[in-house]
């Protein structure tokens, strides 16, 4: 038995090599309070091994740990989008004055910000239900501590608690959850639920209420309407770096999750044949029906209170959500190309999301404002930051020759070809109402002065390469996206599914 | 009559559904979080439930301890949180720590 | 309708753990008074532990009331001592939203006792005999085999709590 | 036929030479007003003297359409290409440009009008590197638009001119830039993503070999040949509905774009807000991506639906005529009144194509061209005007004749070439319309052709209102136009006036095109009826 | 090409020579433009000369033609668009014509626009016009008709206006240009409906294919209905009834222009375009063409009573004769309509360009005593001016005579058989409505003209002084007048002073064949010339009455003044208005044309702005969004119908943002209640 413990171990060295990193900065922290920068050099390198060996390990498909967890390409590339977020973040928290105020507290910050990785490293590949709640409140529980890392900060302290509260309910709604499907069909293992499913002898009400319940908790961490509201509030007060990590990598560890359970659980195996556009799911459950519902109302109610939103980090956050509602689009194709659009948007929205929140970051650095007003005049202060910015608001529209267009329309595409169409033109006709409140930006900053006087505001060197990082593959990727549809259209394999 | 499993789920019910008033009702923080904690409770009599009658199936029983773990972790950072908010606004009534809005 | 005589003696005990638990829980959701609330919940734990003892829980019972009682209870009197300065003013917590909050509520366990009383469960059998044998060997084989992994990570989990609360409760300066 | 330079084909020189040049002005100093400028224009000019060796050595008897064998300066590598999976199947797009009669003219047009507006823009003052980088960011756009011959590169294409040209609005534009700016940008997206959709639909619809492998395409020229389409497809068969909607969708994303009636309402407001050079490139180039559109993709592709749907396209183009030329005539706004009497000038676009018959279709595509020659005319004299007077209230002018003669010359030339005065280009190309149109809808036409009255009556009126009668005093220092002025307006006025004599040298260039388009519609419409 | 058409297509191209040379090099010549642009036309003419006298002379009545492919469609049914010119004696009379008229149009102007400040433009226009006059009458197919139509169009439209500094000018150009373009509209339609049927718009062609049963559409209605849209053009050009109220607005241009486009030539390219399409218009449509023709002449001929602006009078007048001519044309008396072109070209120039004559001179005059209130045109300022002007005057006489249709002048051989024609076509087709406006409008027309020679010439003049600055004009005016007063003579049109049909003239341009069928044919040729020599002398006879009748009348009022016209007018007060008013037709037209169409524009535009932008905008929700977050655009949205969509959606996004309230519990409560929706639903 302790065998398959050790044999398990070889296949989660990036957790492993995360954890040490967690245990590393901790460490450092006590000993050295005020060199922060090794701190970041520490806790960078580790996510850069822990990336280095992930993207070095064969692609293996292995049930490991007593089926808790499975290696797999699907889980492997939400690692690499995960990991890669929290490098990127780990360098934006470099340069955020917001983080950087708190001396005293850095250390703690980045012990926090990658021990959330971990749980998100966790979650992607959890097979279990226990384990995916265990490793679900490990992300939750790190993210309410750190969005209130700026304790002086009424918003950030209101925004954590906030999360806390509602995180810690509906992590309980979805415990409740798990009982109830433990209830239903004795194992809390995904396949093992499968194959009780597949017996048909449930009961269909009661799984409902389970896979509701389930689906409280899942919706919360991808905020999806209408288990959404907490986002706006903990994103606007929340520090900007940790914003965009939960935009994008705790969505993404939500969003695989999610995905892994729907296929795993809920997918008719037996049935399974090639070329087979739809999934065949087990009989009864209208997952289809209900994540169609979701999608359609969280891109929706996304889009349309974004367009009231002053409040740049908030627009983003209710964009974010929006976001969500497309990539849910994909998700009620139920089949392995809704699926692989969703994570080629993943990888998409990585850059782009972060980008956005970035260039933010920077502007509230040198402003001390979010206020779209304040944005004024921008365009000519610093025009490669707007530019980019610009950029990376076009590409979260999804106009070509930007990487967000690609990820639109191999949502779209994916839409078409089940011939989804109502849900198709609702999708488009959403992206065209984001248009106009990402353009709000836009134009802030290049088509009005500024009410002050124009002074040009230089950024450091080492910032602007961290854009261009992330801005260049947002225009390449728009235009040569092979290696990208490629890698998601492998790494959609989960363990055991064709 | 024998106890069924049907009673034990009732009583895990009921506690849930505590547990949820007290989370949606209480302005105090704190109480809200005790509802939580019936919350938590209330899953773990499922799970025990579950076990007992189903000749002792050790994940539902395993899943106890875990959820009692993540309780006492939860109820931690909660409070730090909740004397944080305290320290910040005064007041650890949850409606008036309500500036982040639209 | 039965009458009490005809219960066994566990009978017995899971109506009193029953009622101990549902009518001190409710306590905590109605009550007003913070302090009342916590001890209300003192006795919700005491009965679930009981009903955990019935369910042939030993191990788990036993941790329910030292991590329950012994710890989450303590920090949850300490939160409730170190925010309310004095005593007699601020101890009384509203109820807000109470017709709505009621509303669902009731809707929610409605459904759930409905559904419950006519559901089939997986495990439809009256249940194993009670033996006198403990769980808590079984559990501490699981801990290291089985779920090893769950454990371990539990282990961050608390050691991200700590490091998280300690964090927050800082005095800064 | 084919040419190439350094082993890169003509029309992609044609189409990323302004990226080129984009790149050099992003290079140069902000400072340096006169070297961007410059550098703008060479590469714009070098764009002509490409668009001229096409002019050359394209093959009159060639027709195209739906032949690769009729495109010429055919390039087509493989772009994107993901080896197959089991369920997507493989995904190839190709980079796939070539033209035909129904595109060269508008190749040609497209090098000529950024010409110009390059000259034009020689006037604007501000941030002047930004303006010359999105100006031939936009050209290479829409060259692409008219090259391309696959349906993604069409699209991305097509989305590439949106953004700068919500820029160029939106900064260099008049008072209300903002509003028009995203006016324009949310019409033409609601559009384009519809034609998304379509486009979507078609990927999975159609099927080629490529080798050994049957796979999906994006290539215009597979979606037109019926036999490509799966079976059990969406938008398999003859006159299923999805076919009608695909075309409706279709449809809708180049009527925002001709604009058609009553997709129009972005077109005075971006009009009228943009600069000069812009309002030039708008009219001359923009307008036409729609119409040439519907003959490239919408006809060939859908050829039942569209001639189901011809009658209403046809009542579309009436309507355009009529109601445009009615409120160009209610303007004030010098602009807004030529921005209506574009809609106007489209409609007879629309008319003359949904004749489907070959002078219909000729009078259409040379109108686009005619269009786009006489409106950018227009434009630059309002510009002119604009730029010296600072207003564009109609009432605010009038005697401009005598002050201004050289002037006053062009713009007789210009309005009388709009109102479709004969020995002018306009002319041919709205009677070829009208009398296509009229063999395919007797009264329609009739009721069209009403529209050539109210056109001379605004246009007249315009012009003595404006150049006519005494000058106010305030206008006495006004100058004449100068040497870059003439520059613009000269070639436009010249060629004008010889394609409104001879206009074989266009129409010939459109002509094997034109009725193959016919021929190929009518026939697969023809053949897919007799087929249910 | 036959030499006589390569010399046309020269003549052709002269004046366009030389509008080109003047435009661009205009200010290089300035004061000698006049004389470049002269020179010009008269080499023109001398060529006109001889190619016409070629052509008349040649006994083989031959028509020359040249074709060539214009655009070749290339399309699977052939379809070709053939241009090209012919010359036959229709065409080479009317050649000699228009360059007669503009010759001596140019010589006239030497004088007349000296010291003008567009001298040089002027000629140029000149020279467009006389181009596109040319190629009208050159040309062998519709659609190069009907381009050098609307060419002839712009012309008329740039010298109307060549003061375009008076708005009453530039309105009048204006007027013209969109009155004719009314009738091109018409004019359109035939060539549709033509190119449709014979996919060629080649007058050979389309004849020939009549004359093969082959009728637009099938039926010989839709040949009526071609017959009559073209006829349109030519009711907007030769303003007929109801097109005719541009004309004596277009007065408004210089005098000469007036002569040559709005007397002699353009007005008569319109009854031209009759000529030409004779052999396809069936009898019904030569019915309506009658009537339109009397109809205008009896009205234009009342109004022109009542006028006492000198050129308004000849400009009605004008039209009345055009409706004279359109009458003959279409009564079936083909030689003599379009011999009435021919001589009222002549006799309408002289007067146009006494009347010129005269205004030059009262200008100066007036000038001389600083009088720059009082009109120079108008009649009643006149008076006596016989003495001080006396070429003017005799020539004038020559003309009015003429134009009462008094024998021995030109006019009475061509008015004569028209009038003949009216009775013919009574006998034929009962109409007997025609000949009796025919002959009463005879008497009429003897009278107003009658009326203007003695108010203008006898009499005495009401300021002495002023009478003494006016003076004879110079000989590059005079010799014109001289020229059409002799032209005005019967002599050049036939030998037989009391009947044209046995003159060059008739023969030459005799009734070609019609080639509509048989059933819907008006009479044959053969039977209405015979009929015509019938009523030959009843007609001679009541014209003659009609005109003393006339001349007599105008006397009694204006020379003897045994009554007093004021008196008159005063009598009748309601009619005298009426008719001074022209019927009130632009009136009418302003109340229901013009304003109709300003007030749908407006309207239209009002629902663009409005309405269209509001409802159909795609993004009309926005709008209002940004109405209400700007506060900048609220001017933009507009309440009622509008909006229904914007509010809908405006309500929707705000009712999401209220729900975010910031208590976290309410949040929770959402996502329960959401969960029990989704479970009920799904259930």
């Amino acid at each position: 038995m302790i065998n398959q413990v050790l044999q398990s171990l070889p296949y989660i060295v990036p957790e492993l090599i995360v954890t040490g990193t967690l245990c590393l900065v901790l460490l450092l922290s006590l000993m050295m309070r005020k060199k922060s920068d090794l701190l970041v050099f520490v806790a960078a390198l580790g996510l850069f091994a822990a990336l280095a060996v992930l993207t070095s390990q064969p692609f293996a498909s292995a049930c490991l740990f007593f089926k808790m967890t499975v290696i797999d390409p699907f889980s492997q590339f939400f690692k690499l989008v995960i990991l890669f977020a929290a490098l990127i973040v780990v360098l934006m928290s470099r340069f955020s004055d917001e983080v950087n105020q708190i001396k005293k507290s850095l250390g703690e910050y980045y012990f926090l910000v990658v021990s959330m990785t971990l749980g998100m490293m966790f979650m992607v590949s959890a097979s279990n239900l226990l384990m995916m709640y265990l490793s679900l409140e490990l992300t939750s529980l790190t993210s309410y501590v750190v969005v209130g890392f700026i304790k002086q900060s009424k918003n950030s302290s209101e925004a954590s608690l906030k999360y806390l509260l509602y995180g810690a309910f509906s992590s309980g709604v979805m415990l409740y959850g798990i009982s109830i499907i433990y209830g239903l069909t004795g194992t809390m293992e995904l396949s093992g639920i499968n194959q009780v499913l597949a017996q048909g002898s449930a009961n269909t009400a009661m799984l409902l209420i389970g896979g509701i319940m389930l689906l409280v908790g899942f919706g919360y961490k991808i905020s999806a309407v209408p288990f959404h509201f907490w986002t706006p509030d903990v994103y606007e007060g929340a520090p900007t770096t940790i914003t965009a990590f939960l935009s994008v990598a705790s969505k993404a560890a939500g969003f695989a999750m999610l995905m892994r359970a729907l296929k795993i659980m809920f997918l008719d195996s037996s049935a399974l044949e090639i070329g087979n556009e739809f999934w065949p799911l087990i009989h009864g459950i209208p997952v289809v029906e209900i994540l169609s519902v979701l999608a359609v109302l969280t891109m929706t109610i996304g889009n349309l209170v974004a367009l009231w939103q002053d409040n740049v980090k908030r627009l983003l956050a209710y964009s974010s959500i929006a976001q969500a509602g497309y990539m849910l689009l994909g998700l009620a194709t139920i089949s392995n190309e809704g699926y692989s659009a969703v994570m080629l948007y993943f990888i998409v929205y990585l850059f782009m999301n972060l980008g956005a929140f970035y260039v933010a970051m920077l502007i509230s650095n040198t402003l001390g404002s979010e206020n779209i007003h304040d944005y004024k005049g921008l365009g000519r202060r610093a025009p490669f930051l707007s530019v980019s910015m610009a950029v990376f608001l076009v590409s979260l529209t999804g106009i070509p020759p930007t990487a967000g267009f690609i990820g639109k329309w191999m949502i779209f595409l994916s839409l078409i070809n089940v011939k989804m169409i109502g849900l198709a033109v609702i999708g488009v006709l959403n992206s065209v109402v984001s248009l106009y409140y990402y353009l709000r930006i836009v134009r802030n900053m290049f088509l009005h002065e500024g009410e002050k006087e124009e002074v040009a505001i230089r950024y450091p060197l080492a910032q602007q390469l961290l854009l261009l990082c992330l801005m260049v593959p947002t225009l390449y990727f728009g235009i040569f996206f092979n290696p990208l549809i490629e890698l998601v259209q492998f790494s959609v394999q989960m363990f055991g599914i064709k | 009559m024998h106890i069924t499993l049907t009673h034990y789920l009732l009583v895990s019910a009921a506690l849930f559904s505590f547990g949820v008033f007290a989370v949606i009702s209480k302005r105090n923080a704190i109480i809200v979080l005790m509802g939580i904690e019936l919350i938590l409770n209330s899953a773990n009599i499922n799970f025990l439930a579950f076990s007992r009658f189903g000749n002792l199936n050790m994940e539902g029983q395993m899943a106890a301890i875990f959820v009692i773990i993540l309780a006492a972790a939860e109820a931690a950072i909660a409070l730090a949180i909740v004397l944080n908010i305290f320290k910040r606004f005064n007041t650890v009534n949850v409606d008036e720590v309500s500036t982040l809005k639209d | 309708m039965e009458t009490l005589s005809t219960l066994t003696t566990p009978d017995w005990l899971f109506y009193l753990f029953a009622v101990i638990t549902v009518a001190s829980a409710a306590f905590v959701a109605f009550t007003k008074n913070v302090v009342y609330a916590a001890f209300a919940l003192l006795f919700t734990f005491f009965g679930v532990a009981g009903l955990y003892v019935l369910l042939n829980s030993d191990f788990l019972a036993v941790t329910q009331i030292l991590v329950y009682v012994g710890g989450i209870l303590v920090l949850i009197l300490f939160g409730v001592m170190l925010t309310n300065r004095s005593i007699s003013v601020d101890i009384q917590s509203e109820t807000l939203k109470f017709a709505p909050a009621l509303i669902v509520t009731a809707a929610l366990l409605g459904t759930l006792a409905g559904f419950y009383t006519v559901t089939d469960w997986f495990f439809g059998g009256p249940g194993a005999e009670i033996t006198a044998t403990s769980t808590a060997p079984n559990i501490g084989n699981a801990l290291v085999t089985t779920h090893a992994l769950p454990f371990e990570v539990a282990s961050v989990v608390l050691l991200v709590a700590l490091v998280g609360a300690a964090m927050i409760a800082r005095r800064d300066k | 036929m084919e040419i190439k330079f350094l082993h890169i084909g003509i029309l992609t020189w044609i189409t990323f030479l302004p990226v080129l040049g984009m790149i050099v002005v992003l290079l140069l100093p902000k400072e340096q007003k006169q070297a961007i400028r410059w550098t703008s224009l060479a590469f714009t000019i070098l764009q002509v003297i490409l668009a001229v060796v096409i002019f050359q050595n394209f093959d009159r008897t060639l027709a195209g359409i739906n032949s690769k064998e009729g495109m010429q300066f055919v390039e087509q590598y493989r772009w994107i290409d993901i080896k197959s999976t089991s369920w997507i199947g493989r995904i190839a797009i190709d980079y796939f440009v070539g033209i035909d009669g129904i595109s060269v003219p508008m190749v040609l047009l497209t090098a000529l009008i950024s010409c110009i507006a390059v000259i034009s823009s020689f006037s604007i003052e501000k941030s002047i590197k930004g303006y010359f980088a999105l100006l031939l960011l936009l050209d290479t756009g829409m060259m692409g638009v008219f090259v391309a011959l696959d349906f993604f590169l069409f699209y991305v294409f097509w989305e590439i001119m949106l953004l700068p040209m919500y820029f160029l609005i939106g900064v260099w534009g008049g008072p209300r830039r903002e509003y028009a700016a995203i006016k324009f940008f949310i019409y033409t997206l609601l559009g384009s993503v519809l034609m998304l959709l379509a486009m979507l639909a078609l990927y999975f619809s159609v099927t080629i070999k490529d080798g050994n492998e049957v796979i999906h395409t994006f290539n215009m020229l597979a979606m037109m040949n019926p036999e490509n389409f799966v079976h059990g497809s969406l938008l398999e068969g003859v006159g299923t509905s999805w076919r009608y909607v695909a075309y409706i969708a279709l449809f809708i994303g180049f009527a925002i774009k001709v604009p058609a009636f009553p997709f129009h309402t972005w077109l005075p407001d971006a009009h009228v807000e943009a600069p000069t050079a812009i309002s030039v490139i708008l009219a001359g180039v923009l307008l036409k991506m729609g119409t040439y559109g519907l003959m490239r993709i919408a006809f060939p592709i859908f050829p039942d639906a569209a001639i189901h749907y011809l009658y209403p396209l046809a009542f579309i183009g009436f309507i355009n005529i009529i109601y445009g030329a009615y409120c160009a005539m209610a303007q004030k706004d010098f602009k807004k009144l030529i921005a209506y009497s574009s809609v106007s000038h489209m409609g007879i676009v629309l008319l003359g194509m949904a004749a489907m018959n070959t002078q219909g279709m000729m009078g259409a595509m040379f109108q686009m061209f005619n269009h786009g020659t006489i409106t950018a005319m227009l434009f630059l004299i309002v510009g002119v005007i604009y730029d010296r007077a600072h207003t564009r209230g109609l009432d605010d002018f009038g005697g401009l004749m005598n002050k201004m003669p050289k002037y006053s010359g062009i713009m007789m030339i210009a309005f009388f070439a709009a109102l479709g005065l004969p020995g002018l280009s306009g002319f041919i190309s709205e009677a070829f319309s009208f009398l296509g149109a009229f063999q395919t809808f007797k009264w329609l036409t009739i009721a069209s052709a009403f529209g050539i009255i109210l056109t001379a009556a605004y246009m007249l009126w315009t012009l003595q209102r404006v150049f006519l009668g005494t000058l106010p005093e305030k206008w006495n220092n006004l100058t004449d136009i100068n040497g870059r002025e003439m520059a613009m307006l000269v070639p436009l006025a010249v060629i004008v006036i010889i394609l409104g004599i001879y206009p074989s040298p266009v129409l010939d260039l459109m002509n094997s095109s034109a009725n193959a388009l016919v021929d190929f519609v009518k026939n697969s419409a023809g053949i897919a009826m007799l087929g249910q | 090409m036959h030499s006589l058409l390569t010399l046309s297509l020269a003549i052709l191209l002269l004046p366009l020579f030389s509008f080109v040379l003047l435009i661009f090099f205009g200010k290089k010549f300035y004061e000698k433009s006049g004389h470049v642009g002269t020179a010009i036309l008269g080499i023109d003419f001398l060529l006109t000369f001889y190619v016409a006298i070629q052509k008349l002379t040649d006994t083989t009545n031959e028509v020359f033609s040249y074709s060539f492919t214009w655009v070749d469609f290339h399309s699977t049914i052939p379809l070709k668009l053939d241009l090209g010119i012919m010359l036959d004696n229709v065409g080479a009379v009317m050649l000699m014509v228009v360059l007669l008229v503009s010759f001596l149009v140019h010589l006239f102007s030497l004088g007349y626009m000296k010291g003008d400040v567009r001298y040089s433009k002027y000629y140029a226009y000149l020279g467009i016009f006389t181009f596109s006059m040319l190629g009208i009458v050159l040309t062998n197919n519709f659609f190069l008709m009907y381009m050098f139509w609307e060419l002839v169009g712009l012309s008329s439209y740039l010298l109307i206006g060549h003061w375009y500094e008076k708005k009453s000018a530039a309105d009048a150009g204006k007027k013209a240009f969109i009155t004719n373009r009314v009738g091109d509209f018409g004019f359109f339609i035939g060539i549709m409906i033509l190119w449709f049927n014979y996919s060629s718009l080649s007058f050979d062609h389309i004849y020939s294919s009549i004359a093969h049963g082959i009728l637009p559409f099938g039926s010989s209605g839709w040949l009526t209905a071609a017959g009559i849209f073209i006829f349109c053009g030519a009711v907007g050009k030769s303003a007929q009834f109801p097109l005719h109220v541009w004309l004596p607005d277009a007065m408004e241009g210089p005098t000469p222009v007036s002569a040559l486009i709005h007397a002699a030539t353009m007005v008569a390219a319109g009854v031209y375009l009759v000529v030409r399409t004779f052999p396809m218009l069936t009898a019904d449509a030569l019915m309506i063409i009658a009537y339109i023709g009397a109809v205008t002449a009896f009205i234009s001929a009342t109004i022109a009573i009542a006028q006492y602006d000198i050129k308004k009078i000849l400009a009605y007048s004008t039209i009345s004769q055009l409706g004279y001519m359109v009458m003959g044309l279409g009564v079936g008396s083909y030689s003599a309509g379009f011999m009435h072109l021919v001589t009222h070209a002549a006799f309408k120039a002289g007067l146009f360009l006494a009347s010129g004559s005269i205004i030059h001179a009262m200008h100066h005059a007036l000038h001389h005593v600083n009088d720059h209130h009082t009109d120079a045109q108008d009649i009643r300022f006149m008076g006596g001016l016989r003495k001080k002007m006396p070429i003017t005057f005799w020539t004038m006489i020559v003309f009015t005579l003429a134009i009462s249709g008094v024998p021995l002048t030109s006019g009475f051989l061509s008015k004569d058989a028209i009038l003949a024609g009216t009775l013919a076509y009574n006998h034929f087709t009962g109409q007997t409505l025609i000949p009796l406006i025919g002959f009463f409008v005879a008497g009429l027309t003897a009278f107003y003209m009658f009326r203007m020679i003695f108010i203008v010439f006898f009499g005495e003049h009401h300021d002495a002084h002023r009478l003494e600055h006016v003076h004879e004009s110079p000989r590059t005016m005079t010799i014109p007048l001289i020229t059409f007063a002799a032209v005005s003579f019967f002599a050049f049109y036939s030998f037989n002073p009391f009947s044209a049909g046995d003159g060059w003239f008739f023969q030459k341009t005799a009734v070609p064949e019609s080639v509509v069928p048989q059933a819907v044919r008006a009479a044959s040729a053969e039977a209405f010339g015979e009929e015509l020599h019938h009523q030959h002398y009843l007609a001679m006879g009541l014209s003659l009455t009609m005109a003393a009748l006339g001349i007599l009348t105008a006397m009694l009022f204006y020379y003897w003044k045994k009554f007093s016209a004021d008196k008159v007018v005063a009598a009748v007060p309601r009619l005298f208005t009426f008719l001074n008013n022209k019927w009130y037709f632009d009136e009418l037209y302003q109340k229901t044309a013009v304003n109709g169409t300003i007030g749908i524009a407006k309207l239209l535009a009002w629902f663009d702005a409005k309405i269209i932008d509001g409802i159909v905008n795609g993004a009309a929700w926005l709008t209002r969004l940004v109405a209400v977050i700007s506060g900048k655009f609220d001017h933009i949205v507009v309440d009622g119908i509008v909006n229904f969509t914007a509010y809908f959606t405006g309500f929707f996004g705000l009712v999401f943002r209220r729900i975010q309230t910031g208590k976290v519990q309410t949040y929770i409560i959402f996502a329960l209640v959401g969960a029990m929706v989704l479970f009920y639903v799904y259930r």
